[in-house]
C-alpha cells in the first residue's frame, strides 16, 4: 500500500507522520510530498499532518485550505481514498469544507502541549479498524486553536450518524475532562463516509513502544489493516 | 567616497578607537564607514570587555569538534554523530517587547545552530524575572513565554526545559537567554569563513525592513528609565518564514557545495558579510542594490545595519547559485546574490556602480578590546548561626510553594515538547532527553544558575551552576561533555560588576576544569542594569551530556512500588545560601564550595549505573535540599516514598549540597557495589510505595506524611 | 485605475463564543476597569486598484467569501475609501 | 448612565513586519486575486455605561493605554457611539 504525508509550507510534523507511519504500515510505501506537486493518483492513505501551516496565519488552517492540493485530496476521497487530518491537518479539513464544524482558541486561550486521553466512541471507519469502541487511548495534544465548535443539531447530527469518533475523557476513561473546550468533548470526527477522519490529538506521536508510547500505533496501523483486506481503489 | 566632518564618537566609539580605525584604513573614514564600525565594535557584537577574560575557559575536549568562536559549539556524540549547542541572550529587546523580543531570541539562536549544519533539534529557555508580586513581572512572564511558545511551536522545534528564577534584581532588566541544541552528521559540519575568488553570497530569506536599525549596539546601552523610547527598533519574527529557512538551508547545504554559511544576527548583514570575509581573511565585493527590501527608501547604512530576522547568508561555487535559488523558490524562500569573493584584501561596498566603501578586511578582524578595573575581591561576611532544628513538614511545604521551587509545568505546558519525534524524556525534572534520530545515539540537556547563591558569591555561584548542570544530565545517565554558556552582568565599567565578570569566569573555569567539561562556546550581556542597580550575576549553564543509548537513558522505564530508595553522593553541611536560608532570613553567608572529587565520583557512578541498567529514576538534590527533591519525585512520579532519615537537622534536610542524588533502584545492592567501587557514598533510606505520598521517619521527630494531593496543591505555583 | 482602501471588520456571529473577548474582559475588571462586554474582533485591510468603489467593493466581497471570512463564525462589514 | 459601543480598530504601526498580513496576500494573489498589500489588524469592541460620549472615550483611551493596544507595535483609532 502507499500513504502519502502532504507537506504544507509551515508542515512540522510531517517528518514524525512518515516515519510513524512507516512503523505502523511495515511494508508500505510512505512518501511525503510537497504540496504544490501533489499525486494522489497511485495513493490508498493520505495524511495532513500537523504543523502551523502559512503559520496559522489568519486562522488555522485557512491558507492552506485554498491550497489547488485540496483538489486532489477531494478527488481522493471521491474514489474511496482514505484522509486522516491530524491537528493542523484537522483544521485545513475543515477550513476546506471536507469536515464539519469550525475551530477556535482553546478555552485556556493558550497553546497546550500534554498527554490526554480520548474514549473512541465509533469505529464506522477503515481509519478506526484498530480500536474498539469504549477503547481508551493515551496520546499527546499540542495545539493553540483545538477548540472544536459544532452547533447543537451539527453535533446531534454527527452523533447520530456515528461520526463522533473520539472524545477527551480523564484517565479512568469514564470521567469528564475537556482539556480545549470542545464542544461535546470532541477530540475527532468522520467525514460523511467514514474515509476521512480528523483528529486533534497526534497518533504518530505515539507510535514508540520502547519508551512506552505506543497507542497511536492504534489508530495508524488500523488503516492498514482494513486495507491489506481490501485496498480503496 | 563622501569624507565628512562627522564626529564618530556621537556613535559610541571612543577616542582610541577612532585613531585605530584611522590607522587601519590609512585615512579618515566617510559616516557610513563609522556607522559601520561603531556597530561593528559595539560591546555586543565584539566583546570588547570580556574577550580575553573569556580565554580563561577550558575548551579542548576530545569531542569538540567546533568550540568557541563560530555559530555554536559541535560535539562528537559517536556513530558519527555531533550535536550543536548554544545559549544567547535576548535580554534588552525582551524587556521593551516581552512576546518579540523572546521570540526573536528563540529564531536568532535557531539559526546559530543551523549555521553549523545542523538541523535545529530542541530549545531550552533560561528566564530570570522580578519577584512576582513586583507590578510589571506579571506582564513580562507571560510575554515572555508566549513568545518563546510563538516561535518554537511554529517553527517545528520542541522547547524541552529552561530554568526560571525570580530575585528582585531582575525587576527592571528580566533576562531571557535561549539555547538550541541541534543534531548533525560529522561530514556535515560548516563554518563561516569565506574563501575562494568568484564564489558568491547568496542571502536567503526574509526582505530586510528598518527592523532593529542598531540594534546590536542597543543591547550594549544601559537601560533608559523610560525604554518605551527605544521601540521603533523592536524586530519581529516570522516563524513560518523560519520554518521555511531550515528546510531551504538544509536541503541546499546538503545537495550543493556550500562553502560557507553564517546566520545574520546582530549587525545585520554587514556583520555577517564582514565577518565571513575577516575570517576567511579575503576581499570580497557587496552589492547592496541587489538586497531585497521591504521598504523603498533604506539608506544604505540601513541596509547593512538592519536587524530584520530570518536571513542567512550563504557562500556558494557560482555555478551552484542558480541551483541553491530554485530550491529557495519552491519552498517560498527570496534568495538574491549579493556579492562576490575577490582578489585582494579590500572588502569594496556597492550601490549599483558607486562605490560606498573601500577598506581592508584587516580593519574587520581586529575589533580594539577594552582594559576592565575590578574591585578588589569582597571579603565574605560571617557565618551567621544556623537554626538546628525545624518543623520538616511544615518548612517543605512552604519552600514548594515559594516562587522559586514551585511546579514549572505552567510555564512548559505551553510549549510543543516533542515535534520532531526526538524527544524521549519531557521537561519535568532535571535533564529532558533527546535522540538524534531512531537508533541514534542522543544527548541529556540542561540550563542552571542559582541568582541567590550568584549573588552572595559570584564565583562560587558560578561554579556550582556547572555543577548543577552537570548533576541534571548524569541523573539521566548522561555524562557531561560539553557546555556553553551565558554571562549576564551589569555595565563593565563599574568596578564591581567587572570584580563579578572576573569572578564568574573563574568560576566556571574552575568547575569545568575540575570536572573536565569543555566550554564550547557562550555569549555575554553586559549593561543589564537601569537606575544605577545592576542584576545579580547570572551565569546560565547550558550542559550537554552524552548518551549513547538515549532510550534507555536514566528514568525512561520508570519506578514501580517496592524499588529501593537510595541516597548517593554527600549530603549537605550547612545552609549556606540555600533556599531555606532564605526563606529563615539567615543569608549572607557565602555558599560552600563545590566538593569536586565527591561530585566526580556521583557523575561517574550514575553513568555507570545507567550503563547496567541498575536505576529506575534520579533525581539531583539541588534548589530546597533533600525533602524537596523527594517530595518533587512524588508528584512527578505520581507514586509514594516512605524513607527513613538519618538526621532531622535544617542543614541536612534542606541544605543544598553539590554532589548528591536521590536514586531509585529495584535492587540496592547492585547500585551499593558499583558505589563502593567508585568511593562514593551510599545510603538505602526506603521504598517506592502504592501509596501516593511522601512518608517521613527521621530520628527525635515524629512521623508524617504528605499526599500526593497535599504536595501537588501546594507546589501548584500558578506562575501563569 | 484609481486606489482603494478596504477595510474588513470582521466580528464574531452572535451566540458564537467569545472565549477571548472574556479573557480580555475580565483583565479590564482585574485592572479596575468596568466594562459590560468586550469583543475581540479582526479588521482586515485590502489595499487595490479598481475601476471604481463599486468593484473594489465587489472585489473584497469575493475575497472575503472565498477566504478572509469564516462564516460558521464571523460576520462582517466592509467600507470601501479612495486612497 | 447611557450605553455606549466604543470601537478600536488597531493597526500596525508603519514599518513594522506583518508576515500574516503577507501570508493573507500572497493567497489571494494564488486564489487570482490582485491586490497590493493586506494588514491583519484587530478590531475591540468596548461595550460600556458611561456619563457622556467624551467619558466613554476617555475610558476606552485608558484602557487601550493601560492593555488593548500594544504601543510597541500598534496605534489604533477610536470611535464612539450610542448603543
Ligand atoms: N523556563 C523554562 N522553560 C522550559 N522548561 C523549564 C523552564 N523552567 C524550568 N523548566 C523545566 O522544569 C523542570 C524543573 O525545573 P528545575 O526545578 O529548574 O529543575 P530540577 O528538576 O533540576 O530541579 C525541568 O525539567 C526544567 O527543564
Ligand atoms: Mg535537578
Amino acid at each position: 500500500m502507499t500513504a502519502d504525508v502532504v507537506v504544507f509550507p509551515g508542515s512540522n510534523c510531517d517528518f514524525d507522520a512518515a516515519a510513524a507511519l512507516s512503523t505502523a504500515l511495515p511494508g508500505a510505501t510512505v512518501r511525503r510530498q510537497w504540496h504544490a506537486d501533489l499525486d494522489l493518483s497511485g495513493t490508498d492513505l493520505c495524511v495532513l499532518p500537523g504543523g502551523f501551516a502559512y503559520g496559522d496565519y489568519l486562522r488555522a488552517g485557512a491558507l492552506a485550505a485554498r491550497s489547488p492540493a485540496i483538489a486532489a485530496v477531494k478527488a481522493l476521497i471521491a474514489r474511496g481514498g482514505l484522509v486522516l487530518g491530524i491537528c493542523n491537518g484537522f483544521q485545513v479539513l475543515v477550513e476546506a469544507g471536507i469536515l464539519p464544524g469550525a475551530f477556535q482558541t482553546n478555552s485556556v486561550q493558550h497553546f497546550l502541549c500534554r498527554d490526554v486521553q480520548v474514549r473512541v466512541c465509533s469505529t464506522a471507519s477503515p481509519l478506526l479498524a484498530g480500536v474498539r469502541e469504549g477503547d481508551v487511548l493515551r496520546l499527546p495534544i499540542a495545539h493553540q486553536e483545538g477548540n472544536y465548535r459544532l452547533t447543537p443539531p451539527e453535533y446531534e447530527h454527527l452523533l447520530g450518524e456515528g461520526r463522533i469518533a473520539l472524545r477527551y475523557c480523564g484517565e479512568d476513561g469514564q470521567s469528564e475532562e475537556n482539556p480545549n473546550g470542545s464542544y461535546g468533548a470532541v477530540a475527532g470526527v468522520l467525514g460523511a463516509r467514514g474515509r476521512v477522519l480528523g483528529m486533534m490529538p497526534h497518533p504518530e506521536r505515539a507510535a514508540w513502544p520502547k519508551i512506552g508510547r505506543a497507542d497511536g500505533l492504534r489508530i495508524l496501523g488500523g488503516a492498514a489493516a482494513s486495507l491489506a483486506q481490501g485496498g480503496v481503489r | 567616497m563622501a569624507i565628512s566632518a562627522f564626529d564618530p564618537q556621537a556613535l559610541g566609539l571612543t577616542p582610541s578607537e577612532c585613531d585605530l580605525a584611522r590607522a587601519l584604513a590609512g585615512r579618515e573614514l566617510s559616516e557610513l564607514e563609522w556607522a559601520i564600525l561603531s556597530v561593528l565594535w559595539s560591546e555586543h557584537c565584539a566583546y570588547k570587555h570580556s574577550r580575553a577574560l573569556l580565554g580563561r575557559l577550558p575548551s579542548e575536549g576530545e569531542r569538540v569538534l567546533a568550540g568557541p568562536g563560530g555559530g555554536a559549539g559541535v560535539l562528537d556524540i559517536g556513530e558519527g554523530w555531533a550535536v550543536a549547542a548554544k545559549i544567547e541572550s535576548h535580554n534588552h529587546p525582551s524587556a521593551v517587547e516581552p512576546l518579540q523580543g523572546a521570540a526573536t531570541g528563540i529564531g536568532g539562536i535557531m539559526r546559530d545552530v543551523l549555521s553549523m549544519g545542523a538541523r535545529p533539534a530542541a530549545f531550552l529557555d533560561s528566564l530570570r524575572f522580578g519577584m512576582p508580586s513586583a507590578p510589571r513581572t506579571d506582564y513580562l512572564l507571560r510575554g515572555v513565554v508566549a513568545g518563546i511558545a510563538h516561535y518554537g511551536n511554529c517553527v517545528g522545534v520542541p522547547t524541552v526545559g529552561g530554568d526560571l528564577y525570580f530575585h528582585p534584581s531582575y525587576e527592571r532588566n528580566p533576562l531571557v537567554n535561549a539555547m538550541c541544541v541541534g543534531f548533525l552528521r560529522h561530514g556535515d559540519l560548516r563554518d563561516s569563513a569565506a574563501r575562494g575568488v568568484g564564489n558568491r553570497f547568496l542571502l536567503l530569506g526574509a526582505r530586510t525592513g528598518r527592523d532593529g536599525i542598531g540594534g546590536a549596539a542597543f543591547a550594549s546601552v544601559t537601560l533608559r528609565e523610560d525604554a518605551a523610547e527605544d521601540r521603533p527598533r523592536v524586530q519581529v519574527g516570522d516563524p513560518f518564514l523560519g520554518k521555511l529557512m531550515i528546510e531551504a538551508t538544509l536541503e541546499i547545504m546538503d545537495s550543493l557545495p556550500v562553502v560557507a554559511i553564517q546566520d545574520l544576527g546582530a549587525a545585520g548583514l554587514a556583520g555577517a558579510f564582514l565577518e565571513m570575509c575577516a575570517k576567511g581573511g579575503v576581499g570580497a565585493e557587496l552589492w547592496l542594490g541587489r538586497v531585497p527590501l521591504r521598504e523603498r527608501d533604506l539608506a544604505p547604512a540601513e541596509v547593512l545595519l538592519s536587524e530584520s530576522q530570518e536571513r542567512m547568508l550563504l557562500l556558494l561555487e557560482p555555478d551552484a547559485v542558480q541551483a541553491a535559488q530554485a530550491i529557495a523558490r519552491r519552498l517560498g524562500v527570496e534568495a538574491a546574490e549579493v556579492g562576490e569573493v575577490q582578489d585582494g584584501e579590500d572588502i569594496v561596498v556597492l550601490q549599483g556602480d558607486e562605490v560606498l566603501s573601500r577598506l581592508p578586511v584587516e580593519l574587520f578582524a581586529k575589533a580594539p578590546t577594552a582594559e576592565i578595573a575590578p574591585a578588589p575581591p569582597p571579603l565574605a561576611p560571617p557565618a551567621p548561626a544556623e537554626p538546628r532544628s525545624c518543623d520538616g513538614r511544615s518548612s517543605l511545604l512552604a519552600l514548594l510553594a515559594s516562587p522559586n521551587l514551585c511546579s514549572r509545568q505552567s510555564v512548559y505546558g505551553r510549549y510543543d515538547q516533542d515535534v520532531g519525534l526526538r524527544t524521549v524524556v519531557r521537561p519535568g525534572m532535571d535533564a529532558a532527553v533527546l535522540r538524534a534520530a531512531p537508533g541514534a545515539p542522543g544527548v541529556a540537556v540542561a540550563t542552571d544558575q542559582n541568582p541567590l547563591k550568584c549573588s552572595l558569591s559570584p564565583r562560587i555561584g558560578a561554579a556550582l551552576a556547572v555543577c548543577e548542570a552537570a548533576r541534571n544530565v548524569a541523573a539521566r545517565g548522561a555524562e557531561p561533555i560539553g557546555l556553553t554558556n551565558c554571562l549576564n552582568l551589569g555595565s563593565p565599567e563599574r568596578p564591581l560588576a567587572a570584580r563579578q565578570l572576573v569572578d564568574v569566569v573563574d568560576g566556571i573555569a574552575e568547575a569545568a576544569r575540575e570536572l573536565r567539561i569543555p566550554v564550547t562556546g557562550g555569549n555575554v550581556s553586559l549593561y543589564n542594569e537601569s537606575g544605577g542597580q545592576s542584576i545579580a550575576p547570572t551565569p546560565v549553564i547550558g550542559m550537554i551530556g552524552h548518551l549513547p543509548d538515549p532510550e534507555r537513558a536514566i528514568g525512561v522505564a520508570g519506578p514501580r512500588a517496592g524499588m529501593r530508595v537510595l541516597l548517593l553522593g554527600r549530603p549537605a553541611e550547612s545552609l549556606a545560601g540555600s533556599s531555606y536560608a532564605e526563606l529563615a532570613g539567615v543569608l549572607p553567608a557565602p555558599p560552600d564550595p563545590p566538593e569536586y572529587e565527591a561530585l566526580r565520583g556521583l557523575l561517574t557512578l550514575l553513568v555507570r549505573l545507567r550503563e547496567e541498567g541498575a536505576l529506575a529514576l534520579a533525581h539531583d538534590v539541588a534548589g530546597g535540599g533533600l525533602l524537596v527533591a523527594l517530595a518533587e519525585i512524588v508528584t512527578h512520579t505520581r507514586l509514594g516514598l516512605a524513607v527513613h532519615l538519618e538526621e532531622a537537622t535544617p542543614r541536612y534536610l534542606f541544605g543544598e549540597p553539590s554532589a548528591l542524588c536521590v536514586a531509585i533502584a529495584p535492587d540496592a545492592q547492585v547500585v551499593a557495589a558499583h558505589a563502593k567501587a567508585l568511593g562514593v557514598r551510599v545510603k538505602e533510606i526506603g521504598e517506592v510505595t502504592e501509596v501516593a505520598e511522601l512518608s517521613v521517619d527521621m530520628p527525635t521527630e515524629p512521623h508524617w506524611a504528605l499526599s500526593l494531593a497535599r504536595l501537588a496543591e501546594a507546589s501548584r505555583g500558578d506562575l501563569l | 485605475m484609481p486606489d482603494y482602501r478596504v477595510e474588513l471588520r470582521v466580528h464574531l456571529r452572535p451566540g458564537v463564543l467569545d472565549p477571548a473577548g472574556e479573557a480580555v474582559g475580565a483583565s479590564l475588571g482585574h485592572l479596575g476597569f468596568a466594562v459590560e462586554r468586550v469583543e475581540v474582533g479582526k479588521l482586515l485591510t485590502v489595499d487595490l486598484t479598481a475601476d471604481g468603489p463599486e468593484a473594489a467593493e465587489a472585489a473584497v466581497q469575493r475575497m472575503a467569501k472565498e477566504l478572509l471570512v469564516n462564516p460558521v463564525l464571523e460576520e462582517y462589514v466592509l467600507e470601501v475609501r479612495p486612497r
